[in-house]
């Protein structure tokens, strides 16, 4: 789940790490305030939650309270890349010398944690850190361990900081590690990490991502979980399944990602196109079932639904029972094509084979036959 | 042998849950030698015949064959079942939950590492010798016996590659579950090893996806070696929608790897043939071994 | 540094685990008054670091409020194996069915942390548990991963606690290892805890001992530190030596605890006493072997001062400069015996001799040659 | 060769401070390769002709062979810099620091050993082998070379016995201090294998002190070996006065153990002779090697 820039910062500026002062403003007026709290030069900052939003026109500098209530007025309600900018993040100008980048992640290679640090920071840090590898230094930490002093140090030679702000880096990455923790994060990003002019370094934008199996342990954001997706990923989510809306004309579902994959493939192979991505996931039962299928019935371009289940922990009886129930209960008729193996799998043949359903064994089979039905051949 | 054969003494941890005990049934019914089982608080039960025991030490004291440990507990006690089974000296854990928190898998394993113990999974389907024992919750019919390592990141997909295998009369010799979480006890390169020193096993199938670089690392490793067995690959989600981005870190720390193109690249590039649908994979192997044979 | 039982008991409250009803009295009038709001029958507890205080008499019940007047005025001011007692700890009087025994300390061959449990709890837990081994149980608990929950099944196993107590049980001992990681202990132990009638844990007693390498990490207590100690003991403390005073009549300075005890050793091999246990420690300077003197001659009982240095980090130079200053600026005059030996050898000879101390190469000379001073003999 | 030779290049860890500076200079003239220094914020000066850099790493990257750190930085920030040394991947360390928390300590030596780190100390003297390398602070004079292994938890109370040692002619092959802590990332029995398979070792002096079970799980490991070398013991305490009070768990956890009595009786049951003064130690050690040499 990620956080939003403003309760990134939120936590960052708890925990010690320097950010600007900065007000949250969800109308022009609360804006014309914050800048005026803030001396009149400020930066207002859409805060949305899809990636690149500066180059969209999310971040736009305003020198009056009255330039800022004018801005303001243009991005809140406006869309950037599709998101909805319902709130401002108003904040100082910062004056600074370099943009330097600092992130804690999981290497999952190596099986560590791993900070990212880079002279280079900025919007264009991927491309530049690909084009120059050596100006990216990579330190990894220890789970047992976690952050050590020494890693700031590294940092500190390799980002050439001058020796009086050693220990502010140190103090940085130590609260970073300890956010990642507390919070159960995957990520947490300062890009840029400014060094001022004057000295002092000072996180000008925070990203946080927390881990979605964690949440379980953090009540406040769990409520807010699923917030930045589409009504029904959103509502995919709740129901614990992987969900992502394609343009295609194909409905899947499948358990395991592998196989949602892998049938995702083989219908491009075949000539298809998906409508959707759905994943139910491991040991879905009866009613998960029925609410996927009625999910994907509700995307009004699904023209064929495909089920291509391979049980294991999932019980094939259950799954039959859940598609059952779901078309039973829904209103549109479209054809459905069941491929099913594995765990009782005859019972849950018996049942959709009793509802007239035709069930089949092989994937490829299944497949083509979608792809037909999708293209009106048959 | 890969880590287990007929004789592995099983020990089930989250044996009276609802997939515990529907799979310690199904275990037992392929001839796993399941012995015991845990569950805190309901010590002296018995789940298909099989005792029940509040800790492992106590299953461990009664039992003290066990050598591997299947883990079906909710994701939020996962992280102290398996701890328990590592401090009471198992060396096998496989762990089939699903969900359980990075921060505790990262430590799991990583603890797992220090004591010499191999964890299978996390979200795997779990370890098989098919015809001799099934620790793990894959569909045993569509296994059949034969000399094909078979290693996944993906639980169902291995089943229909397994299946693939089968109707052309390729069996498998064990199947390894890596398990579909970022974070595993065990990798493409680890899983070969194995198998490489196993005499029952002639060649490898190796089933990838894109996300994180496991595969690319895999091949780099595997074209540096001298002796080797040969591997084939299929890696699913070449159309599949990019996932969620994490921030910039994400891309910096994959460097551009992670794709499927990378992925299929990188594996070309080492001299394993990769192939496009499922049931290419059996017709790919054939090839491989009929110019074996004919050497 | 061990604390007192109230100082223990509030650190265990503020991590909920359960502790009796108390206040703190240091005078009769404060005990009356305690007793009166915890009920009237309380339990009087003379608060004081050495051992087995309850043999000793330090712990009294009281039925009545002007009972704990009375017993209150016996016990502070008196004292406990030679401690003063300046405070009482008055609590509620608790009912319970068993005395359990439950500690987490660090196993030194290990290396690791440790839980001791035992149901034999109790002031005859040392005895009992030696002559019925079977009933402890060691729990190693790994510092990386520190306290996890199955350890209190098997503890809760091993007590035969029924499983209503066993998330109790959990929750105190995960408490105690945040204990032992927060406030750097040594020791986290309850004896006896308690079993009470109709359920619930409760620790009847609590000692904490913190680690006293850690203390700069903790000034709270750092200030308090050298508080159980006699004067001479307290200021050797305070300036970095370990020292212990015995009652024989030959003073003892060495460098490093080894060759300390075997000086020790050799005196009473040789037939003579040692009037103290002092320790410069390693590296020990000029100022520092100044005041290691200094303290040794405040002893009246030193009848000789025998110094066994061998200098490794420690330097012989400033070892004799030391001597030197200390003997220059005290009143005592007394035969001081050197041997010298390691790091700045010559030097450290050379300042001594041009005073006209005698040095010695051999320990065996040295010591021998300060039994004799002692008993008369030279 | 134990742990250690001539041709060890060596790093110091805290080498600007005042015995940083002053046991490199004592360590250059004895021979010992010092080829590096670290001190954070000095990087760029020399001290007695030896670089000083800010980090480990910089550190190796100019000098790729070193192979042991020695460290002599404050105790408070000593986990920081051997937890530095230990990711760099040196594998020898020397902890000369003394007072350092004991949890710090617990911490660094169980991930030492999760490396495949060995750690001499913390508050040891070092380890030196006479005549080719000292990586400590003991008087360097007083060990000379020769065939016996010298293990102990005490500093001077080894450079005593060594001298007595050379004063009747015997050298030292290794000396290796363990360190007086409660906790030291070397034990008596994991420095008598190394001794053990050290062909210039002949016979092994045990330096012990009370406290602890250290002699006593020695006595016990030593009793159980078919082939082994002699060891001859020393241990300090035996008129000292008792130590702090751990609670009850001190003496719950020691059963018994810890006293000069329970030591002395444990090494002599295993068949090591005890010597009442460090002066004797040669006079048993002429005994045994005379005795030998009968044979």
């Amino acid at each position: 789940m990620k956080l939003y820039e403003y309760e990134a910062k939120k936590i960052a500026s708890e925990n010690n790490i320097p950010v600007p002062r900065g007000i949250l403003a969800s109308t022009p007026e609360e804006a014309r305030r914050a800048a005026e709290e803030l001396g009149g030069r400020v930066v207002l900052k859409a805060q949305v939650l899809v990636g690149r939003r500066g180059l969209a026109g999310g971040i736009r500098k305003a020198s009056t309270p009255d330039e800022a209530y004018m801005i303001a007025g243009e991005l809140l309600g406006s869309s950037i890349r599709g998101e909805r900018v319902e709130k401002l993040l108003v904040e100082e100008l910062v004056c600074f010398e370099r943009e330097l980048y600092l992130s804690l992640t999981v290497d999952r290679s190596g099986r560590s944690y791993v900070y990212l640090v880079s002279p280079l920071g900025g919007v264009e840090i991927e491309e530049l850190v690909r084009k120059h590898p050596e100006k990216l230094l990579k330190i990894s930490a220890d789970p047992f361990n976690g952050y050590i002093p020494y890693m700031s140090r590294l940092a500190a030679k390799f980002l050439e900081l001058p020796r009086r702000e050693w220990g502010l880096l140190n103090s940085i990455m130590e609260s970073m590690y300890r956010i990642m923790i507390n919070y159960d994060a995957e990520l947490v990003e300062f890009n840029p990490l400014a060094y001022k002019c004057g000295g002092g370094l000072m996180a000008l934008d925070a990203k946080i991502t927390i881990d979605d199996n964690s949440l379980y342990r953090h009540p406040e954001y769990l409520k807010l979980y699923g917030r930045e997706l589409s009504v029904l990923e959103a509502k995919a989510k709740q129901l614990g399944f992987s969900y992502v809306e394609l343009d295609g004309d194909i409905g899947v579902i499948c358990n395991g990602a592998g196989l949602t994959m892998a049938t995702m493939d083989l219908i491009l192979y075949y000539g298809g196109r998906p409508a959707n991505f759905l994943d139910i996931g491991g040991g879905a039962g009866r009613d998960r079932v029925r609410e996927a299928v009625k999910l994907v019935l509700e995307n009004p371009r699904v023209k064929v639904l495909l089920l291509n289940i391979f049980g294991g922990i999932t019980r094939c009886d259950e799954v039959a029972r859940g598609v059952v129930d779901a078309l039973e209960s829904s209103k549109r008729r479209i054809p459905v094509i069941v491929r099913m193996l594995g765990t009782n799998e005859e019972e849950g043949r018996r049942i959709l084979e009793e509802k007239g359903f035709k069930v089949f064994s092989e994937a490829d089979e299944a497949v083509r036959e979608a792809v037909r039905v999708s293209r009106g051949e048959v | 042998m890969v880590l287990v054969d007929r004789n592995t003494e099983v020990l089930v941890q989250g044996i009276t849950g609802r997939e515990g005990s529907f799979h310690t049934k199904l275990m037992l019914e392929y001839g796993t030698r399941i012995v015991a089982g845990v569950t805190p608080g309901k010590g002296g039960l018995e789940v298909r015949g099989v005792p029940v025991y509040d800790t492992v030490y106590e299953a461990l004291r009664d039992h003290p064959g066990i050598a591997a440990s299947i883990v079906f507990v909710p994701a939020r006690f996962a992280y102290d079942a398996v701890l328990e089974a590592i401090d009471n000296g198992l060396k096998i854990i496989v762990v089939i939950t699903e969900g359980i928190p990075l921060h505790d898998e990262l430590r799991m394993i990583r603890y797992a590492k220090s004591r010499g113990v191999t964890i299978i999974g996390p979200n795997t389907p779990g370890i098989m010798v098919p015809g001799e024992t099934k620790i793990g919750i894959m569909p045993a019919h569509v296994f059949k016996p034969g000399r094909i390592g078979l290693v996944s990141r993906s639980g169902t997909l291995t089943y229909e590659i397994a299946r693939e295998l089968g109707k052309r009369g390729y069996g498998v010799s064990t199947v390894i579950g890596l398990g579909g979480d970022p974070v595993t006890g065990l990798n493409f390169i680890e899983a070969y090893r194995l198998f490489m020193d196993d005499p029952r096993t002639d060649l490898i199938v190796l089933i990838g996806e894109i996300g994180g670089d496991a595969e690319e690392r895999f091949a780099m490793y595997y074209s540096k070696l001298d002796v080797k067995k040969p591997v084939i690959a299929y890696i699913a989600g070449k159309t599949a929608p990019p996932g969620k981005r994490m921030g910039h870190a994400g891309a910096i720390i994959s460097m551009g790897m992670g794709d499927y193109a990378s992925k299929r690249k990188a594996l070309i590039d080492a001299g394993i043939p990769v192939a496009d649908t499922p049931s290419q994979v059996p017709v790919i192997v054939g090839e491989i071994l009929s110019r074996r044979s004919k050497h």
